[in-house]
């Protein structure tokens, strides 16, 4: 079965994106297939790789990166949601006039059609937020 | 991808402004129109403050988005589902709501309102009829 | 002692005006604001908790908070009054604490 | 048709749970995760409204959540079963939709 | 700045793991217990949940952060409120809480508890009687 | 009087951020003084500099920095909450062997300290958050 999977919150602050993580691994392991991964709202914040959690606690950009390299699992992030909240790539940061990216390996920036085809394309979409 | 159309309910419990949940979900509607699924909107608990008359957000230096949903029609969004009991429950009636409209062109262009009130029943319905959920 | 006790939240989504309410002391100051001002309309099933509260508290809504979300001041709870930030700034001044409930 | 529902609020900070209750059909499957997980306890003020939707619709708690925050199997409600990762997956293909309550 | 003595109350009204207010608030104690104040902590409604026994986060790939609680007494963080009506509400005992201690020096370094267990009268009591109340 | 200002959810995403700024203008119009801000949680995120908000929307970062730059405001970053959620300075950036930077002009990271001595300077603490 393909599975959609939409994140809304970011990172460590709601427990939105640990409960997707581990449902997504769990769907991998039962044969399911992963169609994406959509961040919106807060949820494009789990992309940047400038994030320095500590030592002793879950790396999840990481964790989603390895998922993408690992398993193909592809990462979208809502290009108008990561403006807002200063989530960027090379080609955005060109684009904008920013000196600065923060985007992971792994993760695309790219529009909300990617979200409503997730929902077309996948025989379900789960919804992890706030 | 044409042949495929999914019934997509959007579902809107959050008020606006004090979070930017409602903003945000409106954006997708209008970028999900373009697919031409068959959509609903649905407005239940707190959602329904979405669409009251008079908002005024000059003096809070948000953008005022509420006059996005008269164009929802334009964009062939024509159902707006309201709850009935999460109007009451807040002292609010239709008629604190904004008039919404769709122009219907199997009806010679006739303008049409969008929303529908429904109890909860209906919206349970509603809910359980669908192919994709989206709620923000 | 006083305390100005500010609540952002909506009554309807979640249960912070009324532990607010449960704890507050006479004489205290309620201001509702951002989605809390919600709390302070009149006809709604959180009115009459609200209502109970005039007597012994000030409760005041933010004015740029109502007009935000188009609420206008005769659909208030009677007892209720409103203010704008530099009230809001006042108040906090004159109150000795200010205590936010999130 | 059925339905999946996640509800992942404390039923004593929002009206969450309350408001998936009243808005599921019967033979739907309502998934407490994370701070929903509260919602499974026996003997609290919610516990009532919760046990008499167990006829009607599958309530059923995730156990790495109830786990985490120290919650018993012991500790919940008659009539709702427990979970894990690879169940939820399953709630999610067996169901036809899911429906997260934010 | 040694001698402005002010009474701190930290007010933990959140559930823990759901959301990270709960740690980033103790994290904020922990530092805070270096400035020689006069600190309480408030455990109210679903902050109560806070101080449970049995907590195991292993599944959930999330820090347990509990164990850091029976730390404060070092810290001379030794007035925890929780409020009776809240755990009731929850179906909870103040069996079901950790036992925290502090070593009171004044008297052999006794072990004396840090909970106190507080009606919400007595609740509003100590919220009013502060310099600063910080909520997370 | 000096007001101490705690401001716990980021920009855009909850209200928080505008009603503090708003709050921060009309006490300094009121002729009171700003000891701080003091930036946690995920209001770390108000002070990137990345942020490209839509041009009909206020962009909160700017003017927070010009709050700054125009009545020497000091803006605080907690470190801590900042290193989990991926906002860094030059010296944390090189610190940490990260490649990028995304703090916006006027803000400062420090630590938790510089809160609990907000709270002890200041006359009244006011705390804008969720």
């Amino acid at each position: 079965m393909k599975f959609g999977i939409l994140i809304s919150e970011g990172p460590y602050t709601h427990q939105a994106a640990d409960s997707a993580l581990r449902f997504t691994k769990a769907a991998i392991k039962a044969g399911h297939e992963i169609d994406r991964v959509f961040f919106y709202h807060d949820g494009v914040n789990v992309g940047t790789r400038l994030s320095i959690p500590p030592q002793d606690e879950r790396n999840l950009q990481q964790e989603w990166s390895a998922l993408a390299k690992d398993h193909g699992v592809d990462l979208v992030i809502c290009i108008a949601a990561a403006q807002r909240r200063g989530l960027l790539d090379e080609n955005e940061a060109k684009r904008q006039g920013k000196d600065a990216n923060n985007i992971a390996d792994g993760f695309r920036i790219s529009g909300l059609g990617q979200l409503i085809e997730m929902g077309i394309l996948s025989d379900r979409l789960m919804t992890f937020g706030d | 991808m044409s042949e495929t159309v999914k019934k997509f309910l959007y579902v809107n419990r959050k008020a606006p402004y004090g979070t930017i949940y409602a903003l945000e979900s409106l954006e997708v509607v209008l970028i999900g129109a373009a697919f031409d699924q068959d959509v609903s909107l649905a407005f239940l608990d707190d959602g329904v403050f979405q669409l009251t008359k008079g908002q005024d957000t000059k003096e809070i230096g948000v953008k005022n988005f509420s006059p996005t949903y008269r164009a929802l029609g334009d964009y062939e969004v024509t159902k707006l589902y309201v709850e009935k009991e999460s109007l009451a429950e807040r002292g609010l009636s239709a008629d604190d709501l904004q008039e919404l409209v769709w122009e219907d062109e199997d009806d010679d262009y006739a303008e049409k309102p969008s929303i529908r009130i429904i109890d909860r029943t209906e919206m349970a319905k509603l809910m359980a009829n669908q192919d994709v959920v989206l709620s923000f | 002692m006083s305390t100005l006790h500010t609540v952002n939240k909506s009554p309807f989504e979640t249960s912070t005006l009324k532990s607010c309410l449960e704890h507050v002391s006479d004489g205290d100051t309620i201001l509702l604001i951002e989605d809390g001002v919600y709390g302070a309309m009149a006809g709604s099933s959180m009115a009459d908790l609200v209502t109970a509260k005039t007597k012994a508290v000030s409760i005041i809504a933010l004015a740029p908070d109502m007009q935000a979300r188009g609420i206008d001041e005769d659909r208030l709870i009677k007892g209720i009054n409103t203010t704008d930030y530099a009230g809001f700034v006042d108040l906090a001044a004159k109150n000795d604490l200010s205590h936010a409930w999130l």
